[in-house]
């Protein structure tokens, strides 16, 4: 009672105000950029239709109507909260008038299953083979693999992924060109259906494990070096405890700030990856939000952004509430 | 300092309580239950806390520094109450009260050569403007415990002994000539010998320079031969406190039961072995009975099961114990000695 | 046959960094020899390097320290080989089984993220045969019943108990199974006089009964008079006196064990105790000849010469003393 | 001086870190003595392969690719650099004075924190460089790069000193009369040494593609050459497809090889904080 | 795809992918994607802009207006059915005339609320539209090139409330292909030839469709596209840079564009590249020294170094294409030989440049292509000619407005150095090279010129609002369309529509021009049909304004690197078969696809 009174209930109230000033400040910058979305739609309409002026001018004035852009900013916001609360994230503007709730659900499967494979895989990679290269640190395997991988982690996004697809889609045809399931399929629970998504998400997913891995094993091995001298490695040692305890102490003992990126990168998956979508055709949310800033979609924006905020500010709040078991040092006040 | 007169350190009623176990399992802790002291800091006193380990001397030597928060009361040091002093304030407070902790090996940040925290000492506190100046002011602490700054010069926590260690962390308390040092087992890594220029050295110091210490040991004959007072301690509550001659003549049997269970540096006299009964019977972190030590008390009464005694003033002392209910002069609020 | 005999030991930390050369003759050729089950209790002043002989007495040679000179020989069941020449394997062998160490500070040495009872795990583990961990664990509750620790500490994490408990659970891990060997360096000093009398009662059993070998450094004379059957006494990186708890205590013959028995204070006695005069000696620029001599009483001319040698004088005590020979 | 050259001596992964990230440095010094403006298209004959002449061969703009790389490690250099630098100075006092004081203050740099942390960072970055539109050079890039990218390794460094802080020698420091940022500097910085380092490193990388996304977005220059640039125009000219791999290849090597040099710096730096570790190193 | 036969299947480029794939519902201003509606929406009549040819696609034949305009009486054909079975007659077309007219936001309800006042039915296949006002170009609004306005089958949009939300899908198909499956995430989408084919316009007027099925593939970033061509698994490309098609049209064994050889490209998309300026922002207010920039490039090097020789040169404000060249170009080229402008008061320059096409035959040859001899081919090959590159006149044209250069560097008559950038989307291919090639040859010439790339939207949102001094946005200037018509636009610089910059200006004039001459033209053209002989006198005079005034620097065509793979298709329109215009995401291509052929291959 006490503790939830004394270290739970705060850290709630954080959540909600972060939650806060991270919707308000998503829903304020989109409207400082220059792109209109009407205009958007207007500059499209005028190099595909044969409209006369005079019509476009009014086209434009009942779009601005209907997409409630005429209205006063304070008014806005106030009724995009209200909406909001009902779970209601309004129309896409570019897209308009498909909600933008749409727009996210066909998309937010793809990106939360890829993403969720890759971080989770990318983290214990790293971390496994961080811990491992710092403890034989001496070994020859140890230090190619650290050339290797620190090698890999600066390739930008986009050759990594364009390397990958040219040999095993294309000179090795092994895995597909584009998309998340092969052409035709339904989504079911077929092993077909499954396989086919697997083979699919086989090469965006080590794309991105390759080079998230970098940062993981590079810190964790940092991390890891620093403890391989304290007092109480060495005394395991000593008394003859497997290594692969030790190993485990190492991880363990290292956690805290590694467990803090992987609950926040959790949450921050809802805002896709954009590149890796790209190049692999893969159709998740990054594409999405990359093009409804540049078409000044606020409200696809947003809508994507409540969803990524709330995911890292759970996150946050999450590791928050785990600090004391991940450290039992730190104590709860 | 003019916001600091008063020369009291008054702990007032302390209670801290910790939370144990991980998550939201847990049991508390009383480490320190309802303790009051009192130092006079111009009189310069040697007061010695000693008992049990677990019984939560470091811990009350910890919220007497301030560094960990009571869970209630408070601690006054010169009439300011140092869990709400201002920034100036507490850093006359750091100046003027000094600690040397338990374990010398976490002490000294394993990355850091001990010597910096000699001289920064000694800087920061406006010793001396550099590091050259002050080197005078380090070799004096440190030839006061045995040490050189050749000795030390250079190295890291680890490539010294324990008892060296040990004795940089006290050259470092005394740089600052502080009017009170928290010495937290001081001396016990550190050879018979050198042990006794030690603790000659606290004596010395407080006699001339009314130096006050807080003498955390479970060395009972150095306490004996340096101190003014003690405090025993028993789970988390002083059980007898008076002038240190009381362990000469303990009142409460578990001061009685430390007494006799001091070995004797003689091969004839070995201690037999000591009754089981005696120690571990019931040494759950919260004891069943009211009296703490009603579980192991060879004088128990049924009283001692359900009620927790009251201290009671005996010959200048005072005694938490049943057995002086009728004898002592009962006492209504904190320790007042 | 002794279990450990050391001959012509010579450890120094070598330091060589970014200009800086120092040496510290931690270890300076010392011989001896340890028994099977006896006590060796081992005394010297402050940083003369106890810790370094037991940790090289164990093989545990870390950079800087070094081995000039010397072996270590571990010898019983027909097993005979110099410590620094074991494969990792049969090094691997006789960790905690043949061998068992608590070090110095032994406060800090618990992993800060687990909890007592898992520590406990780990360290058995890999040196039993069957491990079965409800009836390991019935063992370590009776283990750390005879140290005065209450079951719960299995649960909890090492910053939540006190110096003392630490300090014992420590043991509890060195000693729960019962090798051949404990080395222990300054195992009670966090300890009240209580407990630290139960503790001893615990090695003393479990050397009775096991008929092993403990060899314990410690500050405490008290502890030694009641622990150790034999005492070796260093000084500046020698052992300058050896001899059985008895005659150590009844006829110290070196200058500067009686200084350190006769320096103790006792309850009910305030006068003025001295303590030795000078300082310790430096052991990177150690003196020459006897290293005691600047600060002994009884000093001539011949000690600030030549190095005393270790002589036995009668059965088992040897001491290292011009007046004496 | 003395420390460098002993590290040489002794540790071979510093030596290789510190003849890269000189190899780099020197790049990007080179980039001041050109011997012609390597920016105009069209000056050689285009996508040559490497040889003596155009060590790095030239592009599809007929440009010397190694001259244009020289500029582009320059700024690179200035844009990674400088808002690693800033971002984790930045990271390191939100965060260890977050996490060192604790209570009230904690709980307002995190929710300051979070709030950052939480927001999309391209959205924002996007505001920003459009308030500041116009003002936009590798080095005010680097400014506002480094001021939006404190937040998450402010979280990380939080969560150490959470529990360096409760170690004993933090009350040693203390009672020596360190402040609170001294306390933090030197006591448990040399903890987290080689991680912000590593940290660093990644904060470097990021602002690298960054500024190539801001380029893309219209908000910086697409020809000011930087590495990410560099290698945004290799893409556009296909020069993988093409086979032109020494062009797409340069700057991603001059990237590797910029990661690996600063990473084994760290690793060597890392060893060397660390008594231990350097004591048994350097005397074996 | 399981269940289909490959060689039965065209797939071709997608191009972008649908953000929201199931939305079939053209009416709304989002609704517009490429492709699709060559397959499954129909008009009225349609242009195929290579050849020119006027077809009467829904309707029987081209509409009949009364004297004044203010009549349109459409005749339509017969035995037309929806693919649900539903004959099409005049109710729907009344019925989409009047749903547009009711809904707002709709696109062209501004259009049918501004000029139509009745629609009403004559018969069951003849519709009369009575007009608010004379407009002798309504029928533009059912003319399709790119796309016009499609008519909604009345039986199923009867029953619609909100029209904004209606997706109309499945669609009920007005073309010869309905529906057949998708990608509920936008990457492909697959349709299949309706079984009564010939109850459409395009089975009554080409034949039976080539395709069974058609299959649109968006594979993601060009080079995935060159790899999917080259594994023959995407058979028409619609465009790529220069560099990847290079490299496809290499390797590919059975790859080929519009041309076999040099220049490959298709040559005739109308519209034309410029370089705008914002003619409010000084001084690019001053002609003079849009004269002096225009003549200080060199288009050979461009031609040569920035676009490998690919586009015709083209100095006038109206599109090169092979067909509007026999119209505009070629009968303008007198003229352009004797314009003259004032160098310095009294000295005269001809700035044009007959020579230029051959000079890059030359040039070709050298590079090994095949150039023709005839020197009517050699045009048509490369245009008519360009601006002469003068930077002598440059100079002189500049420093009479107190422009000065020194150390090689050009000075803004108030001492501080000339200074400006040009705008542009790196997507659209050509007009970036188009760019570098002038920030090189401006810098050359001593003007600190650069360029920021920017992405499609915020290049939108920079030109809608002036905020750029050059730009390469399209269309300025006027492309028309596949009829001579130029009024549609061009209406839009008529100073009525004006907008200072600052504000956004959505129409054509984001170069903010403000001139009585342009009004004029605008207005009278206006009052004529498009028919009029007197209208093709009033755009050369319009082409004639503009180049003197130099209101942009005009560079070349538009072309298109479309690419197609022979490997399963075959019977594509080609240079050398140009039956019908290659733009397969246009309209029209519904009446070129289904000449198509199977190769037979498996
Ligand atoms: N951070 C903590 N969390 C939970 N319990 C704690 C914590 N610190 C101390 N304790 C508990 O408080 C009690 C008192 O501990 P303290 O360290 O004060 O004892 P001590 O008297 O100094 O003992 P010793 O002589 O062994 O050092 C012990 O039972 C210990 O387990
Ligand atoms: N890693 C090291 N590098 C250099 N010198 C060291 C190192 N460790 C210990 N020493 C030095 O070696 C000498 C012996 O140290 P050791 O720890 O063996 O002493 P000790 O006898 O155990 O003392 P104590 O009783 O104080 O623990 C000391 O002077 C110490 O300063
Ligand atoms: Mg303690
Ligand atoms: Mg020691």
């Amino acid at each position: 009672m006490n503790l939830l009174k004394s270290y739970i209930f705060p850290r709630l109230v954080q959540w909600v105000i972060v939650i806060l000033i991270g919707t308000t400040v998503t829903f304020i910058i989109p409207r400082f950029s220059p792109v209109n979305p009407v205009d958007v739609v207007m500059a499209s309409l005028a190099s595909y239709q044969t409209t006369d002026p005079q019509a476009m001018l009014k086209l434009k004035e009942s779009l601005e109507d209907m997409m409630g852009l005429n209205e006063n900013i304070f008014v806005q916001y106030f009724k995009f909260w209200g909406r909001l609360l009902k779970g209601d994230l309004g129309p896409s503007l570019a897209r308009f008038p498909i909600p933008v709730i749409r727009v996210i659900g066909n998309a937010m499967p793809w990106t939360i299953s890829l993403l969720l494979i890759a971080t989770i895989l990318g983290w214990l990679l790293g971390m496994v083979l961080g811990t491992f290269a710092a403890y034989y640190s001496h070994k020859s395997w140890s230090k190619i693999l650290q050339v290797v991988i620190m090698a890999l982690y600066p390739v930008p996004y986009y050759v990594m992924a364009l390397i990958l697809l040219m040999i095993f889609a294309y000179i090795f045809p092994i895995f597909p060109l584009f998309g998340g399931v092969g052409i035709g399929l339904k989504p079911s629970l077929s092993l077909n259906f499954i396989l086919s998504v697997i083979k699919h998400g086989f090469l965006p997913a080590v794309s991105i494990i390759l080079v998230s891995i970098g940062w993981r094993f590079m810190s964790q091995r940092a991390l890891t070096s620093t403890l391989l001298s304290s007092d109480f490695i060495v005394y395991a040692r000593i008394a003859g405890v497997r290594n692969r305890k030790i190993l485990f102490y190492l991880f363990r003992n290292s956690l805290l700030p590694q467990a803090t990126d992987l609950a926040l990168s959790l949450g921050g998956i809802f805002s896709g990856a954009l590149i890796t979508e790209v190049v692999f055709s893969y159709p998740g949310l990054g594409q999405i939000l990359y093009s409804a800033i540049l078409q000044g979609d606020y409200n696809l924006v947003i809508g994507i952004s409540v969803f990524s905020i709330i995911g890292v500010a759970t996150g946050a709040l999450i590791i928050d509430l785990l600090y004391p078991f991940l450290d039992p040092r730190i104590r709860y006040s | 300092m003019s916001s600091m007169n008063g020369s009291k350190l008054v702990v007032n009623g302390v209670t801290k309580i910790f939370k144990m176990g991980s998550g939201f399992s847990r049991i508390n802790i009383t480490a320190v239950k309802d303790i009051s002291l009192e130092i006079d800091l111009a009189k310069g006193e040697i007061f010695t806390l000693a008992g049990e380990s677990g019984s939560g001397k470091t811990t009350l030597s910890r919220i007497i520094l301030g560094i960990i928060e009571p869970t209630y009361g408070k601690v006054l040091y010169r009439n300011k109450n140092i869990f709400a002093m201002k920034r100036n304030e507490r850093r006359q407070f750091i100046k003027e009260v000094q600690v040397v902790s338990q374990n010398p090996f976490e002490a000294f940040n394993p990355l850091k050569k001990v010597e910096s925290y000699l001289f920064k000492t000694a800087i920061r506190f406006g010793l001396a403007r550099d590091k050259k100046g002050a080197i005078p002011h380090v070799e004096k602490a440190l030839k006061a415990v045995g040490l050189s700054l050749a000795e030390i010069n250079d190295r890291y926590p680890n490539e010294l002994s324990g008892g060296q260690l040990q004795r940089v962390a006290i050259a470092r308390s005394l740089i600052t000539q502080p009017s009170m040092i928290v010495a937290d087992e001081p001396v016990s890594m550190i050879d018979a010998s050198l042990r006794m220029s030690i603790i000659n050295l606290i004596k010395q110091l407080n006699e001339e320079s009314k130096i006050n210490f807080i003498y955390i040991t479970h060395d009972l004959a150095t306490a004996y031969y340096v101190s003014h007072k003690i405090a025993i301690m028993l789970k988390g509550e002083v059980v007898e406190l008076g002038s240190i001659d009381l362990l000469t003549e303990p009142l409460h049997p578990y001061t009685e039961l430390l007494r006799t269970s001091i070995p004797e540096p003689d091969p004839d006299k070995a201690l037999e072995a000591i009754d089981k009964e005696l120690v571990i019977s019931k040494r759950n972190f919260d004891s069943d009975f009211a009296c703490k030590f009603a579980d192991r008390c060879p004088s128990k009464m049924k009283i001692c099961e359900r009620e927790e005694p009251k201290n009671y003033i005996v010959n200048g002392r005072i005694v938490k114990c049943h057995m002086y209910s009728n004898k002592g002069i009962k006492m209504t609020n904190s320790i007042q000695i | 046959m002794p279990i450990v005999s050391a001959k012509n030991l010579r450890a120094y930390y070598i330091v060589d960094v970014y200009g800086f050369k120092r040496t510290v003759k931690a270890v300076d050729d010392i011989s001896m020899e340890i028994n099977e089950n006896e006590i060796l209790g081992l005394a010297g002043e402050s940083g003369c390097g106890k810790s370094t002989l037991m940790k090289v007495l164990l093989g545990l040679v870390i950079a800087p320290l070094k081995v000039l000179n010397g072996q270590v020989i571990y010898s019983f069941n027909g097993f005979e080989k110099n410590i620094f020449e074991l494969s990792e394997k049969e090094l691997e062998n006789l960790k905690w089984e043949v061998f068992s160490y608590i070090p110095q500070g032994s406060m800090n040495i618990l992993n800060p993220t687990r909890k007592i009872g898992d520590t406990f795990f780990d360290f058995m583990e890999p040196h039993m045969e069957k491990f079965d961990k409800k009836y390991v664990r019935e063992i370590i509750i009776q283990h750390l019943g005879n140290l005065d620790l209450p079951a719960e500490i299995l649960e909890s994490f090492p910053h939540q108990l006190s110096g003392g408990m630490k300090q014992r659970v420590t043991i509890a891990l060195a000693t729960i199974l019962k090798p051949r060997i404990i080395f222990a360096d300054e195992p009670t000093t966090a300890l009240d006089v209580v407990v630290q009398r139960d503790v001893i009662q615990l090695l003393k059993n479990i050397q009775k009964n096991s008929k092993n070998t403990i060899v314990l450094v410690t500050h405490d004379m008290a502890i030694h008079a009641n622990l150790a059957t034999r005492i070796a006494v260093m000084y500046a990186g020698k052992i300058i006196e050896i001899a059985q708890t008895k005659d150590i205590f009844k006829n110290p013959l070196h200058p500067y064990t009686k200084y350190l028995i006769s320096s103790l204070p006792k309850i009910g006695d305030k006068t003025y105790k001295k303590s030795i005069p000078g300082a310790p000696p430096s052991l990177a620029n150690p003196p020459e000849g006897c290293r005691f001599h600047p600060r002994c009483p009884e000093a001539k001319k011949e000690c600030s010469e030549s190095v005393p040698e270790l002589i036995e004088l009668e059965t088992g005590h040897k001491v290292a003393c011009f007046r004496i020979n | 001086m003395k420390i460098i050259k002993d590290l040489f001596k002794y540790d071979k992964r510093f030596s290789v870190g510190f003849i890269f990230v000189v190899l780099i440095l020197f790049m990007a010094i080179l980039s001041f003595f050109p011997p012609y403006d390597p920016t105009i298209p069209h000056t050689f004959p285009r996508d040559l392969s490497p040889s003596l002449k155009h060590i790095l061969g030239t592009n599809s703009l007929g440009q010397d690719i190694f001259w244009i790389l020289t500029i582009a490690v320059r700024n690179s250099l200035i844009i990674g650099g400088i808002s690693a630098v800033i971002s984790r100075t930045l990271a390191i006092l939100i965060g260890s004075l977050a996490g060192y004081l604790g209570g009230r203050v904690d709980r307002v740099i995190s929710t300051v924190c979070d709030s950052f942390v939480v927001i999309p960072r391209l959205p924002l970055l996007i505001l920003f460089a459009f308030i500041f539109r116009g003002f936009l050079n590798p080095l005010s890039m680097a400014i506002l790069l480094g001021f939006l990218d404190w937040a998450w390794p402010s979280k990380r460094y939080r969560s150490q000193i959470l529990s360096l802080k409760e170690s004993e020698f933090t009350n040693t420091a203390r009672f020596s009369g360190a402040y609170t940022l001294e306390i933090i500097a030197e006591e448990h910085m040399p903890f987290l040494l080689s991680y912000v380092v590593a940290d660093s490193i990644s904060g470097f990388i990021w602002a690298i593609g960054m500024e190539t996304s801001l380029s893309v977005l219209g908000l910086f220059d697409l020809s000011i050459p930087t590495l990410g640039t560099t290698i945004y125009w290799a893409n556009y000219y296909k020069s993988m497809l093409l086979g032109i791999w020494w062009w797409i290849g340069s700057p991603v090597g001059a990237l590797i090889i910029t990661v690996i040099g600063l990473y084994l710096l760290s690793v060597g730096l890392g060893d060397f904080l660390d008594p231990k570790v350097r004591l048994q190193r350097l005397s074996k | 795809p399981p269940g289909i036969p490959r060689n039965e299947t065209l797939i071709l480029d997608q191009i972008f992918r649908y953000s929201i794939p199931h939305n079939f519902n053209v009416w709304t201003p989002v609704g517009i994607t490429p492709t699709r509606q060559a397959f499954v929406f129909d008009t009225l009549w349609y242009i195929d802009q290579h050849t020119g040819e006027w077809i009467n696609s829904l309707a029987a034949e081209p509409p009949k207006y009364n004297d004044d305009f203010t009549q349109m009486i459409v005749k339509l054909r017969e035995g037309i059915y929806w693919s649900d079975g539903v004959e099409f007659t005049a109710d729907d077309l009344i019925f989409t005339v009047e749903y547009l007219k009711a809904h707002e936001g709709l696109v062209w309800n501004a259009d049918f609320n501004a000029y139509v006042d009745k629609v009403e039915k004559l018969d069951k296949y003849t519709v009369k539209f009575t007009l608010k006002e004379p407009y002798p170009r309504f029928h533009n609004l059912f003319t399709a090139r790119y796309n016009a306005c499609y008519i909604m089958p009345k039986h199923v949009w009867e029953k619609v409330e909100d029209p904004g939300s209606f997706d109309f899908f499945p669609p009920v198909s007005l073309g010869a292909y309905v529906y057949k499956d998708s990608d509920p995430s936008g990457y492909w989408e697959l349709f299949e030839r309706r079984e009564d084919w010939q109850r459409t316009s395009v089975g009554v007027i080409t034949g039976k469709p080539g395709p069974k099925y058609i299959l649109t593939i968006f594979y993601g970033p060009s080079e995935k596209k060159v790899m999917a061509m080259l594994s023959n698994e995407l058979d028409v490309l619609m465009d790529l840079d220069l560099e990847a098609f290079k490299a496809l049209i290499r390797r590919g064994k059975y790859v080929r564009s519009w041309y076999k050889d040099f220049p490959w490209a298709y040559p005739d998309e109308i519209d034309m590249r410029n370089l705008s300026f914002n003619l409010e922002k000084y001084p690019f207010n001053i002609k003079d020294v849009r004269w002096a920039l225009a003549l200080a490039l060199n288009i050979i090097e461009l031609e040569e170094n920035y676009v490998g020789g690919i586009s015709r040169v083209n100095p006038i404000p109206h599109p090169a294409t092979t067909y509007h060249m026999k119209y505009f170009h070629i009968p303008l080229k007198p003229w352009l030989e004797q314009l003259e402008i004032e160098v310095t008061p009294g000295e005269k320059f001809k700035p044009f440049d007959s020579n230029i096409p051959f000079e890059l035959a030359k040039w070709a040859r050298k590079q090994g292509y095949k150039v023709p001899d005839d020197p009517d081919k050699v045009i048509e090959m490369f245009g008519i000619g360009w601006w002469k590159y003068a930077p002598d006149v440059a100079t002189k044209l500049l420093e009479k407005h107190g422009f000065k250069k020194e150390n090689g560097k050009w000075l803004l008559p108030d001492g501080t150095p000339w200074k400006f950038s040009i705008i542009v989307a790196p997507d659209e291919e050509d007009a970036f090279r188009q760019t570098m090639w002038a920030v090189d040859q401006w810098k050359k010439f001593g003007i600190d010129v650069s360029m920021i790339t920017l992405e499609r939207n915020p290049f939108y949102a920079k030109n809608q609002t002036g905020d750029f001094e050059c730009t390469t946005a399209w269309g300025v200037g006027g492309s028309p369309s596949a009829s001579l018509d130029k009024w549609p636009y061009i209406n839009g610089y008529h100073s009525r529509f004006y907008k200072p910059t600052g504000e956004t200006q959505t129409l054509q004039n984001i170069i903010r021009l403000k001139d009585p001459e342009v009004d004029r033209i605008i207005d009278e053209m206006g009052a004529i049909s498009p028919d009029d002989p007197k209208s093709y006198e009033l755009t050369k005079d319009w082409i004639k304004l503009w180049t003197e005034n130099m209101w942009t620097i005009v560079l070349t065509s538009f072309k298109k690197m479309i690419t197609y793979n022979e490997y399963y298709w075959t019977n594509y329109p080609t240079a050398e078969n140009p039956y019908g215009q290659p733009l397969y995401w246009f309209m029209g291509s519904r009446f070129v696809i289904p000449h198509f052929e199977k190769t037979g291959r498996k």
